[in-house]
Parts: structure tokens; C-alpha cells; sequence
């Protein structure tokens, strides 16, 4: 009886998340209309990077309690999961979205630096929520690796007040203050101080070559939590790199410090992802390994530079989120089916479970950039702004790493959704917020491929202005 | 500028878009009408319908294809076909090799997409807007190295979807994998999509210059002419024979093509006129009698469960309709008059020989017969595959038990493939009148005034060089066959009756003559094998089943050949990307300690290295 | 008047094509020595296979009935088309040396059908083998007449036939074209009339199935087929003609002058034959290799214009 | 003054390199966060901040209190043995250290050239104290070393906000401490939950997850 209440429970949750996506949504409007934040930047900052950034969590946050008002309360009728432990499940989720909102929200930016490290101590736990020995040491590199780098970028955030206080600024790190006195930062101190934060946060983002801890911490979390992870934590990662990168370009005067560690490291991000897709067996594994390489894609849109390659990365991030949270969703039912992560025993998916299987396959054609979907518009504009950018080089190392994990991806993929279903497994039906959590994705995902709403259309230019400055 | 597909939804239909829509609903109509018997009793009721749709889905994209007017959207709906044709790869997805069949063809296929991107991007630089006119407005201005590289990269691009030699690879894995019908518009009507892009781009937008670009396509039309021909002469499961030929077949089509390039860029505009009506006739006639054969070999399969041609034999009277339909196909195939192929590699001929004669300086005039050689060694080849596939598949007595119990095809099925045939008669003896629609397509594409040109005498008969006394008419040939054939018969039946006795075949006097006896298709291709044996290395391999230390019980022999594209150029790059993978798989050994090192050494090499960026 | 001449030389080539084999034959008899059968043999066994009976194989079907009948037809149609003392045959509207080549073709792959069609391995050993010369034959001739189609401008076999004086380019094609002919009707460079050895057999294995009238018109088509070669290459290689008009002398001597240029092609033939010793089958692709360089050198030399 | 006890602080870093028993390096690290703390005193005497006051007055609780004591509790009760494993012996530690303290120094002319030497050494001391708390990171084996290696990068960090920095604002110092103490929590959950499935703590052979 009790999985009925913890379903309950989830419910009443999903609904919450439903209401912020719509108040994330007007909020974003609302922004984008006026052009400016429309509340004045004192603690909090709203303006139309950060906003946008809330959108897409929320978006993520609204599917993931939805796929939790299923998946948890199945782990409790399989009495995998106490009825306590999911209690403590739904407050550790609530925690981790709340402290990344506070991320996207906060002004300044050493409360930005504290609540990052907070969003890996939460979701540390969401790690390691099922206590094996795969998921504790995954957990513990997670938070121990993650913790390193996050120093790092403490460091590079004192080098940016002192910066401040040479340039004779007030005692603050206010990003607004940052961003006024920009100009008169010294500029060696701010070079070295990106460094630190590029790293420092650059950890947290999944960019190679510190992405180690990615890969374990997402195929062992919770799915939910894994589709957090991928879809909405490492982007929020670069949103402080973003805000610092602001700050770098106008000291400096130009983006090409900026430009250039940003596509060197998303190249870097994307060959080795490229080559670690290859050779996975783990599910969630290549799915974590994909989510680098798009993290690579990212970086060098951002490095690439100029309005459509910034609106490209931003609707990147979009497309990513969608496209990855529906593919951990049905990782997580996938797994839970076959009672195994390694892809060479799970066969006959399409059969075993249509709809995940359907929307499954759907979603993997998405994420190596099919046509109608959406992430081969988002990458699109990449290459293309690439093209015009004159980076040829660049961009045809792009293509190719994508063609490599395009190659691997479909190549995984199609042998564990193909073939005939293992004997003793019959086929069986998603409980219906699963399927509610699918479907509200696969919109996304389908939908911004052909034809970007104009709230969306509006939220990412406002977003893009104040990425390139105007 | 906005570049999502909504805005860029812009359709053509020009000459050129509309002889491609019309090959695809030729072929498209007749295969949904086979479909509806074909599938009966092979899938249940959902699946049926899903097919159904995404076949619908499959023939949408190609005609978008062909007719949208924009960079992106031509993308997209290329990029939908490739994925909807996956798809159909991979229908069958309880057999392991179609799943491998369509991971290979989606990676090849998208390698090539990653060309057009890229040349595509290129145009867009020098153009304002991605819709055809600015792009051909562009091209015009475009330096000739860009140009140079532009071509490259969409040959690329368009050659990987046509299939042409070396990048054939995947086209035998993927066409036999698909339910027939689907086989039947893959290679009857998708890869033409990549000579509409050829011709669409290259010859019509960014316009021949070069004359080695035309060297380069006929070069790589003779290789695929004969690697295609020759592979396919070495197959005996029948769909990937027919796929073979898709290859070989392109190959004659590019020949036109390429001369149409080389002849442009050398001035012979007339003679290019020829040489791109030959291609796209080709075009037409490969999309009708390979579909058609595809549909044969469907019913075939259908009827006898296996592709394995040396399985089969004596349908012909087990399923006199589909043998008979199968037959004009392979007649057409091998360029037997008075059907189509004849017409078309008779054109394509004299296009070479003309653009010789008339446009081309010494060298190239060599080079033009030496590829109107390698023309008539494919077609005679060509010729001898299908006496093999027809021969063993359908003639001489049964050498299986599913052959034996073989049953004719539905109506549905009989339908469709007639159509196919009635247009193989028919587009050899209106062959005139072709060649008038095809010259205005041509001199639309080729943006070549065909005032007062028509190839043609009068309604019957075809001159490509007036005044040269170079002529053919189909309809005359045809008559005479027709009328002599009719004399000899009348001759053997009433003039000249005896009598006929059946009796057995002779068999030397070894009187236990069985359809084991019978010639088969490997022993059929014996002598192309050794010929050819620089290009198959075969191989052998014999084993002796000892019963006893003094008695062997039996040998076991088979021979293989070897396939050279795969073995010596795919698998050891596909060797070489999996141990670069393997090399990166150990910056992951899973110590912590490493990680943080990781990170520690990222800072340092970053600080020391500050100055340098 | 046009067509009256197409019909008499159409009769009178028909007519003398088992001839040709008869003189070839009887030549080459009297090179080895021997009597040999007399020159009109062949006309005995056409009329001697007529008012025979058949026997057909039980196994086989209606491909194997109709294959002597296009055959014949083929030859037949390809005969129209072929140049011979008529000049300007404006039969050849219908058709050049390409149209022909093709034409051959199909009697061909009908004929190989028919091996295939009665199940025996001999049948089938014929059929393949066939083919398999064939389609190294074809791109040879077609080699051969782009040489010569440089001259003229045109593969118009009557074009082609004049196309100029005796010169280096015309006698490489002709050579080329000779060798050729030489396999396509059945001679060199393995295959064998005379006898039914399988190592020799092509073309008698593809036919050995066939007895009465269908053989009759088998061997009717291949008489024809080869005084179609015969009359092509007589233009190339000797190329003087004589051309026809009206009233009878002139006639006469035009016909005449024809058939001995036939004849002394024939002639070659024969000590060709006797002179060449076979070749293993396998080796045959050097055969027509040879064949296929006297093309390139044609093509060359009339590129050259020598 | 100041300059002593920042020496004093690096010299408790080396301490922590050269140490070879956990029970060692709490100390080593209980003594640094003291003299840390006196300099956060003075310097709060100096400009006669409140906020400083308080600060330090967290930092005593926490770091030289709390921390030490749980840390030390944990190793009681766990009873891991006490030596923790060294990749690198003592003697190389050491001249790592110094070749941190070095590069620091470099880096820090480097980084900011032409400031007074008191700024510099600041700056080089608190460099390497972070690189001193990266080493043990890196080069210990334990679990309870890379808790207490984070701890020292932090107090590296923190003495480089107050010297050079002038200090952070007030609010984001508070949040710092209190990520700083919740880490600290979690991570010995962490180890708790480490040591019950695996019997040790040895994060070498932590190695199940790779590729």
C-alpha cells in the first residue's frame, strides 16, 4: 500500500514542478519583452541568460519528478527502495534543483561558487542513493574530484576580487559590479584567474580532460538524478564560465583569450568522447560519454563565437536536455527491466517495451543529430556559423568527431533495441507519469527541430545578447 | 539570417525536378501495388502498417528532395530520407546482419551528409541567401579554388549516396536487407537522388569549368561499371546480385554524366546536350527494369524463402508470370533491343564516341573510347550475369525442396511488376519522344539552349548527329525481329510440321541425370572468376573427412573470393579508430588519485603556458 | 527501286552464308591434307535437319522453344542492316554497327538460355562459356569501330566501310575486328566445329540439345551471323567496291566482286584456323587482350591520321 | 607580524607533506588552521573589523575544533590503520614541497609583478598551501587524507581571500564556512559508508568503475 502514497507523493511533486515551469516560462517572457532584468540586480540577478538557463532546468526538473512519480514508487512496490529512503529521495531532488536555481539566480559570485559546491554535496547522495559498491565509489570520486576543482575555481574567484580591489573597486563580487569595473581589471590577474575558473568549473562541466568523474557518477546515479546531471547540472557549470568569460572578454578587449581555451578544451571534450563512445558496453556509461561530447560541441560553438553560434549553443543546451534526460528516462527503465547496464546482454528492447522503445530510438536518432530533431538544427547553426567564421579546420574537426560518435552511438544503440527479446521477459507496460515524462520530452524534441516558438525564440535571443555583449 | 526549416520551405519544379519526380512515382506506384500481396502473411497486421508509412514517409522525402528550392531544406530532407531509408534497413530487425547492414549504411550515408554540409557551407559563403538563385548568383563569383574544392566535397557527398566505387560499400549490405519493394525503390529511385544532386549543384548550379572534374567522374564511372559488374557476376544470392548491378548501373549513368561534364567544359555544348540526355535516359531505364527486377527477385523469395540462387531453378514453371516479367528485365538490363537499356547504352555510346569526334582534343578523344570500351565490356558482362541469374533461378529443374514447392505470385504482386515491364517495352520503342522530353530537361539543367534540337529524324527514328548518317530506330528493329520471328514460326508450325518428341535429357549414357548434375552459378561465373582473379583474389579451401586412417568419407570444398574494398581499405581504418579508442580508454583507469592529477597538471600546463595564446 | 536492290542483295546474302562455312571448311580440309566434304555440305545439312523430326528434352520449357527462332531472327534482322554491294542501304536508318552488336547480342543470350534451359552440364559449360568470350569480344569490336568511326563521323556500317583508303588505322581495326570474328563464329580461340570434345565445345554444347528444324535455324543463324562479320570486315580490309546500279552486267559484277572479296576473307580464315593452335580457355583473356591492343593501336594511328 | 605566522602556516604545510600518520596530519592540520586563525585575528585587531572578529572567531570553532575532532573520531572509530600509505616517501615530499614553494613564488612575481614582498609572500605561501593540499591529494592513498588535503586547499585559499584580497565580503565568507563544514560532513559519511562495504579506505583500490 505505501508505493501508492510515495506515487502520491510524486504526483503532488511533478504538479509543483509543472507550476514552476510555467512561472520559469512567463518569468522568461517577461525578461525578454523588457530586454533587461526585470528585477533590479541587487542579490539576485535575472537577466536573460540566467533566466533562460532556469527555463531549461525547469523544463528537465518538471519531466525528471514526473519519470520519479513512476520510477520511485516502483522501486518501493519492488521494495528496492524503503519508503523512508524515498521520502529522503524526493527531498535530496527538491535540494538539488533548488540549489542550482540559486546558482543561475544569485548576483554574486562567490554565493554563485558556494552554491555550485553545494548542487555536488546534494547530489552526492543521488549518487550513491543505492548504497553498492559501484555507486559509493562512484559517489566519492564524484564529490572528491569535483570538490578539487571547485576550489580551484574559488581561487580564480579571489584573484578576480583582488583584480577588483588593485582596480580600486568595491569590496564585492557582485557580477553587475565585475562587469562595470571590467575595463580596468589588470588584465594578467584576470588571465590567470580564468584559468582557474575555467578549470574550477570546467571540472564540473564535464570538459576533458577533467571530466573524469562524469562518466561513473552518471551510470551509477539514480536515473532521475542522472538525467539532472547530464541535462541541466553541467550546463549550469558553464553558465558560471559564461558569466566569467563576460567579464574576460571586455578586460581583455577581445574574445580570442576566451575563444581559444574554450574550443582547445571542447575539442579535446569531444575527441575523447568520440573514442570512449566506441568502446562502451555500459549503457549509461555511453550515454554519460555522449554528454561530454556535447559538452565538447558547446565549448567550441562558444569558441567559435558570433550571434548565431551563441544562439546555436543555447538552443544546444536546450535540444541537449531534452534529447539526454529522455534518454536516461529510458536507460533507467531499460535497466531496470533487464537488471543489467552492459548493452551486449540487453537485447530485443523494441520488443520488450514498445513505447520506450519507440521513443527511445527516436531520441538516440535525435542525439546523433537526425533530421526532423532537434539537435541537427542546434548543430547546424554551429557549423555553419563555424563555416562562416572561416574556422575551417575547426569546424571539419567537429564534423568529424561527430561522424565518430555518430558512428558508435547507432552502432550501440541499434543492437540493444533490435533482435528478438531474451527469453523469460514478456512484454510490459510504462506506468503512465513515464509515459506523460516521455512524451512532454519528446515535443521538445521533435517540436524545436522543425519550428522554434516565439517564447523560446525570444527567451534564447535575450539570452544571447547578453552572451555577446550587445 | 534564419536558418530553421520552416523559413526555407521553397519548392522548384523545374524540367529537371519534375523528370525526377516522375522516375519516382513510376517506380514508387508499381512497388506499392506489389507491396500489398508481398506483405501479406510476412508481418503482422501493425507492422504491415507502420511499413506503410514509413514507405509513404520514404517517398515524400525523395520527391522533397528533388524539388526544394533551398540549401537547408534540401538538407533536411535529405538527411530524412537517409534516416526513413535506416529505417527500412532495418525493418527486419530479428536478423543480426540487417542491423549490421544498417549501421554500416547509416555511418557511410552520414559520412557523406557531413560532405554536403560542408560544401553546402562553403557556397553559403559567398552567397546572400541559401535559396537556388542567390546560390547560382554565388557560384558565379566564387573563386575557382573553392570552386575546385566545393566539387570535391559534393562529389563526396552524392557519390557515397549513389554508391559509386570505393564508397559502394554499404549499398550491398543495405538493399537486399529491406523488404523487397523497398529494395526495388532504394535502388530504383534513392540513389538517382544523388545524381539529381549532381546534376542539380555541380553541372547546373556551380557549372563545369574543368575539364578534369568530367575526367575525374568518368574515371570513377568506368571503376564502378566494372567493380559492380564484375562482384556481381560473383554472387549468387539474388538481391545482392541485383545490388551489385545498382552499382555497375550508376556507373553507366555517371559515364553520361561525367562526359556531359568534360564535353562542357571543353565547349561542346551540343555534344554535353547528348551526353546528359544518354544519362539521364539511363537514369530513367535503370530506375524501371532494376525495380522490376527487384520485384522478380522479391517474388522469388516470397515463393522459395531463400536469396540463394544456387537453392532454386525451375520456377519457370512453377510461376510462368513472374519468370516471364523477370525475363524483360533482365533482357533490359543487359541492353538487349528492342527494350530500353538497349536504347539508353546505345545513346551513352554514341555520346562518347560524338563528344569524341566532334568536342574533344586528342587525349581526351583516346580516353572517351577507351570508357565507350569499358562500356561494352560492362554491357557484355553485364549480359552473361543475368543469363547466369535468370538461367540458374528460373530455368533447368528444381535443386531444392523450396524451390520444388514454389507457388506463382498474387495478382497484386503480378500487377505491379507488369507495370514495370509494359514501360521497359515502352520506353524502348517511344524512345524519340523520350528523347525530346529529355532534351528540354537536359537543356534546363545544363542551362543549354535546345532550340531546334531534337535527336531525332521523325517520330521513328533517332539521329544524335544529323547529316552524320548515324541512326537508330527501335520501332524498325523491333518490326523486322518481329515480322522474321513471325515467318520462322509460321515456317515451323504449319509450313514445315513433324513431329516433336519429349524424351530425357541426353546424359551420356549416365542414366541418373538429377538437378544435381546441373551447372550452377558459381561454377556459371567460373571462367569471370579466373579472369578477374586480380581483382577477387579467390581462394579455396578443401577438407577431407577421414572415415577411417585409409578412407576418406568425403571432401569438403568451397571457394570463397575476397573482398578487396572492405579487406584492404575499410577494416584496417576501422582496426585503426577501435585501438585509438583503446589507447583512450586507459586515460581512464579509475584511480582518483590520477583524476586529480589530471586536474593539478591542466592548471599548471595552462599557467605555464598563459602567454602563449 | 531502293528496296528492290535491298531485297536481292538480302536473298543473295542468304544465300551464299552456308557457302562461306562450306568453302572455309573444304579449305581447310585440303590444307590438312584431306578431301574433305564438298563445298555445298552445309546446304545439305540444313535440308537434311528440315524434314527431320525432333526430340527435345522433357525437362525444359518454352525459353529453349523460342531460342532457335530469335536466333535466326536476330541474324536475320542483323542482316538488313549490313553493308554489302547495295551502297547507301538505306535499310541501316534502322541501325548501325552498334545496333547490330547488339542485336547479336540477343540471339546470344537467348541461345545461352537454352543451354541452361535442359539441365544437362554441358548445356550449361557451353552457355557460360559463350558468354564469357562474348563479353570480352565486345569491348574489341567496339574499339575497332571507334577507330574508324574517327575517320567517318559516323558508325553508319556503309560510313565505316568507306571510310577511306587501305591505311595503318583501318588494317589495326581490321586485324582487331578479324580476331574478333574469328571467336564469335565459333572458331578460335578454343572453340571447335568439328568435334564434340568438352574441351573444345562452346557453342556445339550450348546446341547439343537441339535436333530437327530448331538445330536447322541455329545453324542458319550462325551462317548468317558470320556473313554479316565477313561483309563488314571486306569493307574494312578491302575496301574497293564496285557500286551497284541497274542493268544486269554491272550487277553481275558488283555481286561478284563482293562474293570474292568474301571469299578470299574466307580464304584467311581457313589458314588461320589451321595455322593457330587453340587455347585453353582460361588463357582466352590474352587472346582478346592482343585483340584489344590492335584497337588501341587503331585508335591511335587514326588519332595520328596515318 | 604577519609575515612570522604566515611561516608558520607554510611550515604547518610541509608538517602535513612529511607526515606519516593520519593521527599526524589532523594535528598538522589543526595547528595550520590556529595560526590561520591568529592571522585573521590580527588583521581584524588591525583594521578593527567586527566582521573579522567573528570570522575568526568560526574559523577556531570549526577548523581548529570540530573538524580535528571528527576527523579523529572517525579514525577512532573505523580504526583503519593509522599510517596513511604514501605513494612518495617523506624526503621527496618534502622536496616537493619546496619546489612548490618555489614555483609559487615564480608564479607569483609572474602574476603580480611589482607589488610589495609582503603581498608576494602572501601570495607564494598561500600557493603553496593549495598545491601542498593538491599533493596530498594526489600522493596519499587514504580516504580521510584527501578530506583533509581539500581542508588544506581551502585554508590556502582562505589565507590568500584575507591577505591579499583584503578579504572577502562577509556573507560569502559565511557561505564558504558552511560549504566548507558540510563537505566535511559528507565526506566522512562518505568514508563511514566506504569503510563498511569495502573494510578499508584505501581509494587505490577504488578502481571498479573505469573506461
Amino acid at each position: 500500500m505505501n508505493f501508492q502514497r510515495i506515487r502520491g507523493i510524486g504526483i503532488a511533486h511533478a504538479v509543483a514542478y509543472g507550476v514552476i515551469v510555467c512561472g520559469a516560462a512567463a518569468l522568461m517572457l517577461r525578461t525578454a519583452a523588457a530586454g533587461k532584468p526585470v528585477v533590479e540586480p541587487g542579490f539576485f540577478l535575472l537577466d536573460g541568460l540566467s533566466v533562460f538557463f532556469m527555463f531549461v532546468i525547469s523544463i528537465v526538473g518538471f519531466a525528471a519528478a514526473l519519470y520519479s512519480a513512476g520510477y520511485i514508487s516502483h522501486d518501493v512496490q519492488e521494495g528496492r527502495v524503503s519508503e523512508r529512503k524515498a521520502l529522503m529521495y524526493y527531498a535530496l531532488f527538491d535540494l538539488f534543483l533548488a540549489s542550482m536555481f540559486l546558482v543561475l539566480s544569485v548576483n554574486s559570485l562567490g554565493i554563485l561558487w558556494a552554491a555550485v559546491e553545494m548542487t555536488t554535496l546534494v547530489s552526492a547522495f543521488l549518487v550513491g542513493f543505492y548504497r553498492t559498491k559501484q555507486s559509493i565509489e562512484a559517489a566519492w570520486k564524484y564529490i572528491v574530484v569535483c570538490s578539487v576543482g571547485i576550489i580551484l575555481a574559488l581561487l580564480g574567484t579571489i584573484f578576480f576580487s583582488y583584480a577588483m580591489s588593485c582596480a580600486g573597486g568595491p569590496r564585492t563580487l557582485n557580477w553587475t559590479d565585475l562587469h562595470s569595473y571590467a575595463a580596468l581589471l589588470d588584465r594578467n590577474i584576470v588571465r590567470i584567474a580564468f584559468i582557474f575558473i575555467l578549470v574550477g568549473y570546467g571540472t564540473k562541466a564535464g570538459i576533458a580532460p577533467m571530466h573524469t568523474w562524469l562518466p561513473d557518477a552518471h551510470s551509477q546515479a539514480v536515473a532521475p538524478a542522472s538525467a539532472l546531471l547530464s541535462a541541466v547540472l553541467l550546463p549550469t557549470a558553464l553558465y558560471a564560465i559564461m558569466r566569467f568569460g563576460l567579464i574576460v572578454n571586455i578586460s581583455l578587449g577581445s574574445v580570442d583569450y576566451f575563444s581559444r581555451l574554450l574550443t582547445a578544451f571542447g575539442l579535446a571534450s569531444l575527441g575523447i568522447a568520440a573514442g570512449l563512445l566506441l568502446v562502451q558496453k555500459d549503457l549509461k556509461r555511453l550515454l554519460a560519454y555522449s554528454s561530454i561530447e556535447h559538452i565538447g560541441v558547446i565549448c567550441t560553438g562558444l569558441g567559435i563565437g558570433g550571434p548565431v553560434a551563441v544562439f546555436g549553443v543555447l538552443l544546444h543546451i536546450l535540444n541537449h536536455a531534452a534529447v539526454k534526460s529522455l534518454l536516461f528516462f529510458g536507460a533507467g527503465a531499460i535497466v531496470s527491466r533487464y537488471g543489467t547496464h552492459n548493452m551486449r546482454l540487453i537485447r530485443g528492447v523494441g520488443r520488450s517495451m514498445p513505447f520506450t522503445g519507440v521513443l527511445f530510438a527516436a531520441a538516440a536518432c535525435a542525439l546523433i543529430g537526425f533530421p526532423p530533431f532537434s539537435i541537427f538544427m542546434s548543430e547546424l547553426l554551429i557549423v555553419i556559423s563555424g563555416f562562416s567564421k572561416g574556422a575551417y579546420a575547426l569546424t571539419a574537426a567537429l564534423l568529424f568527431f561527430l561522424a565518430v560518435a555518430f558512428g558508435a552511438v547507432i552502432f550501440h544503440i541499434w543492437r540493444m533495441l533490435s533482435g528478438r527479446m531474451p527469453k523469460g521477459l514478456q512484454q510490459a507496460d510504462e506506468p503512465l507519469s513515464i509515459k506523460a515524462a516521455y512524451v512532454f520530452l519528446f515535443i521538445f524534441i521533435l517540436g524545436l527541430g522543425i519550428w522554434v516558438p516565439g517564447i523560446i525564440r525570444d527567451g534564447i535571443t535575450a539570452a544571447a545578447q547578453v552572451l555577446t555583449g550587445i | 539570417m534564419d536558418y530553421f526549416i520552416l523559413a526555407h520551405i521553397r519548392f522548384i519544379f523545374d524540367p529537371l525536378s519534375v523528370f525526377f519526380l516522375a522516375v519516382i512515382a513510376a517506380v514508387s506506384a508499381p512497388a506499392l501495388i506489389y507491396s500489398a500481396g508481398y506483405l501479406k502473411g510476412q508481418f503482422n497486421r501493425p507492422r504491415i502498417v507502420f511499413l506503410h508509412a514509413l514507405s509513404v514517409v520514404f517517398i515524400l522525402s525523395m520527391a522533397w528532395v528533388v524539388t526544394s528550392a533551398d540549401l537547408i531544406a534540401f538538407l533536411f530532407a535529405w538527411e530524412v530520407m537517409s534516416l526513413v531509408s535506416f529505417f527500412l534497413v532495418v525493418f527486419e530487425h530479428e536478423h543480426e546482419q540487417s542491423v549490421q547492414a544498417g549501421v554500416i549504411y547509416a555511418i557511410m550515408t552520414h559520412v557523406g551528409t557531413g560532405f554536403l554540409i560542408a560544401a553546402f557551407m562553403l557556397i553559403a559563403q559567398y552567397s546572400r541567401g541559401l535559396d537556388l538563385d542567390s546560390v547560382r548568383v554565388a557560384c558565379a563569383s566564387m573563386p575557382s579554388d573553392v570552386r575546385n574544392l566545393v566539387f570535391i566535397f559534393l562529389l563526396a557527398g552524392f557519390g557515397t549516396k549513389a554508391g559509386i566505387v570505393p564508397v559502394h560499400i554499404w549499398l550491398p549490405y543495405a538493399h537486399p536487407q529491406a523488404p523487397s519493394h523497398i529494395s526495388c525503390i532504394m535502388s530504383g529511385v534513392m540513389i538517382k537522388t544523388a545524381v539529381y544532386g549532381l546534376i542539380r549543384f555541380v553541372i547546373g548550379l556551380l557549372g563545369v569549368t574543368e575539364p578534369w572534374w568530367g575526367v575525374l567522374v568518368l574515371i570513377l564511372a568506368m571503376v564502378s561499371c566494372l567493380a559492380g559488374v564484375i562482384y556481381a557476376l560473383m554472387e549468387h544470392d539474388i538481391k545482392k546480385l541485383l545490388a551489385y548491378h545498382s552499382v555497375e548501373n550508376i556507373g553507366i549513368i555517371l559515364l553520361g554524366v561525367g562526359a556531359c561534364m568534360l564535353l562542357t567544359a571543353m565547349g561542346g555544348t551540343y555534344w554535353a546536350l547528348l551526353a546528359l540526355v544518354a544519362g539521364l535516359y539511363h537514369l530513367m531505364n535503370h530506375a524501371v527494369f532494376k525495380g522490376l527486377l527487384f520485384l522478380g527477385a522479391g517474388a522469388v523469395f516470397k515463393a522459395t524463402g531463400t536469396r540463394d540462387m544456387e537453392k532454386m531453378g525451375g520456377l519457370i514453371r512453377t510461376m510462368p508470370w513472374t519468370a516471364g516479367l523477370f525475363l524483360l528485365g533482365a533482357m533490359a538490363i543487359s541492353g538487349l533491343p528492342p527494350l530500353n537499356g538497349f536504347v539508353s547504352e546505345w545513346l551513352t555510346l554514341q555520346a562518347l564516341f560524338l563528344g569524341a569526334f566532334h568536342a574533344a582534343p586528342g587525349g581526351y578523344r583516346l580516353f572517351l573510347g577507351i570508357a565507350a570500351a569499358v562500356l561494352a565490356f560492362t554491357s557484355g558482362l553485364a549480359a552473361a550475369c543475368f543469363v547466369k541469374a535468370f538461367g540458374i533461378t528460373f530455368l533447368a529443374e528444381p535443386r531444392s525442396q523450396q524451390a520444388r514447392g514454389a507457388q506463382e505470385a498474387p495478382v497484386s504482386m503480378r500487377a505491379g511488376m507488369a507495370v514495370l515491364a509494359g514501360l521497359t517495352v515502352v520506353l524502348g520503342l517511344g524512345a524519340v519522344w523520350m528523347i525530346r522530353a529529355l532534351v528540354v530537361v537536359a537543356g534546363s539543367a545544363a542551362s543549354i539552349d535546345t532550340a531546334g534540337v531534337s535527336f531525332g529524324l521523325n517520330n521513328l527514328v533517332i539521329s544524335p548527329a544529323p547529316g552524320s548518317g548515324t541512326y537508330l530506330s527501335v520501332p524498325l528493329i523491333f518490326l523486322a525481329l518481329a515480322l522474321f520471328a513471325a515467318g520462322i514460326t509460321v515456317y515451323y508450325q504449319r509450313i514445315n510440321k513433324r513431329q516433336v518428341t519429349a524424351f530425357r535429357t541426353w546424359d551420356c549414357g549416365y542414366y541418373s541425370l538429377s538437378s544435381r548434375n546441373e551447372y550452377t552459378a558459381t561454377a556459371f561465373s567460373k571462367p569471370f572468376r579466373i579472369a578477374f582473379s586480380f581483382l577477387l583474389m579467390p581462394y579455396r579451401r578443401t577438407r577431407k573427412i577421414w572415415d577411417t586412417f585409409y578412407q576418406v568419407r568425403s571432401f569438403s570444398y568451397e571457394t570463397h573470393t575476397t573482398p578487396v574494398f572492405k579487406k584492404y581499405f575499410y577494416d584496417p581504418l576501422l582496426r585503426l579508430i577501435f585501438n585509438m579508442a583503446g589507447v583512450m580508454r586507459r586515460i581512464q583507469p579509475g584511480s582518483i588519485h590520477l583524476y586529480i592529477g589530471y586536474i593539478f597538471v591542466t592548471v599548471i600546463v595552462l599557467v605555464i603556458m598563459m602567454r602563449r595564446y | 527501286m531502293k528496296a528492290v536492290e535491298l531485297m536481292v542483295q538480302f536473298l543473295f546474302l542468304c544465300i551464299i552464308a552456308p557457302l562461306v562455312s562450306g568453302i572455309i571448311a573444304k579449305v581447310k580440309n585440303n590444307l590438312r591434307m584431306r578431301k574433305g566434304a564438298p563445298v555445298l555440305q552445309p546446304y545439305y545439312n540444313l535440308i537434311k535437319l528440315a524434314s527431320k523430326d525432333e526430340v527435345v528434352s522433357a525437362t525444359t520449357s518454352w525459353v529453349f522453344r523460342i531460342a532457335p527462332v530469335i536466333v535466326l531472327a536476330s541474324s536475320l534482322a542483323a542482316l538488313l542492316l549490313a553493308p554489302a554491294f547495295v551502297s547507301a542501304n538505306s535499310a541501316n536508318a534502322a541501325g548501325d554497327v552498334l545496333a547490330i552488336l547488339f542485336i547479336f547480342a540477343l540471339g546470344r543470350f537467348f541461345m545461352a538460355l537454352a543451354g541452361l534451359d535442359a539441365g544437362s552440364s554441358f548445356g550449361g559449360m557451353g552457355s557460360s562459356r559463350e558468354m564469357f568470350i562474348a563479353s570480352f569480344a565486345e569491348p574489341c569490336a567496339s574499339l575497332a569501330v571507334f577507330s574508324l568511326f574517327l575517320r567517318s563521323g559516323s558508325t553508319n556500317p556503309e560510313f565505316l566501310a568507306h571510310a577511306g583508303t587501305l591505311n595503318a588505322g583501318t588494317i589495326f581495326a581490321g586485324l582487331c575486328l578479324m580476331m574478333v570474328i574469328i571467336a564469335e563464329t565459333s572458331r578460335l580461340p578454343v572453340d571447335n566445329q568439328e568435334t564434340h570434345l568438352e574441351l573444345t565445345m562452346v557453342h556445339e554444347a550450348m546446341v547439343l540439345e537441339y535436333s530437327g528444324r530448331a538445330l536447322a535455324f541455329i545453324e542458319a543463324g550462325s551462317y548468317i551471323k558470320q556473313i554479316v562479320w565477313f561483309g563488314i570486315l571486306a569493307h574494312i580490309l578491302l575496301p574497293a567496291t564496285v557500286s551497284f546500279s541497274a542493268g544486269l552486267v554491272p550487277v553481275v559484277t558488283a555481286v561478284m566482286f563482293f562474293f570474292g572479296r568474301i571469299a578470299v576473307l574466307a580464304l584467311v580464315v581457313a589458314v588461320l584456323e589451321v595455322v593457330i593452335a587453340k587455347l585453353r580457355l582460361f588463357r582466352m583473356p590474352d587472346y582478346f587482350g592482343f585483340a584489344a591492343v590492335f584497337g588501341l593501336f587503331a585508335v591511335i594511328s587514326s588519332l595520328m591520321g596515318i | 607580524m604577519e609575515t612570522l605566522i604566515v611561516t608558520a602556516i607554510v611550515i604547518g604545510a610541509y608538517c602535513m607533506c612529511i607526515a606519516k600518520r593520519i593521527t599526524a596530519l589532523v594535528r598538522g592540520f589543526a595547528m595550520q588552521s590556529f595560526f590561520l586563525c591568529l592571522y585573521t585575528l590580527v588583521r581584524a585587531w588591525k583594521e578593527h573589523s567586527p566582521e573579522l572578529y567573528i570570522v575568526a572567531g568560526l574559523l577556531f570553532c570549526l577548523k581548529v575544533m570540530v573538524i580535528p575532532y571528527s576527523l579523529d573520531k572517525i579514525c577512532r572509530k573505523i580504526k583503519v590503520k593509522d599510517n596513511l600509505g604514501l605513494f612518495v616517501n617523506t624526503q621527496v615530499s618534502l622536496v616537493c614541497a619546496l619546489a612548490f614553494t618555489y614555483g609559487a613564488w615564480v608564479f607569483s612575481n609572474m602574476a603580480v609583478p611589482g607589488q610589495d614582498p609582503a603581498m608576494t609572500a602572501a601570495l607564494t605561501a598561500s600557493l603553496t598551501i593549495v598545491m601542498a593540499g593538491m599533493f596530498l591529494m594526489v600522493f596519499r592513498m587514504k580516504a580521510l587524507t584527501q578530506t583533509i588535503g581539500l581542508l588544506v586547499m581551502e585554508n590556502g585559499i582562505f589565507l590568500l581571500a584575507s591577505s591579499i584580497a583584503g578579504g572577502l565580503p562577509f556573507f560569502v565568507e559565511i557561505s564558504i564556512f558552511l560549504d566548507v563544514f558540510v563537505s566535511v560532513i559528507i565526506l566522512n559519511i562518505f568514508v563511514y559508508r566506504i569503510n563498511k562495504l569495502f573494510t578499508h579506505i584505501d581509494v587505490t583500490k577504488l578502481t571498479r568503475l573505469k573506461g
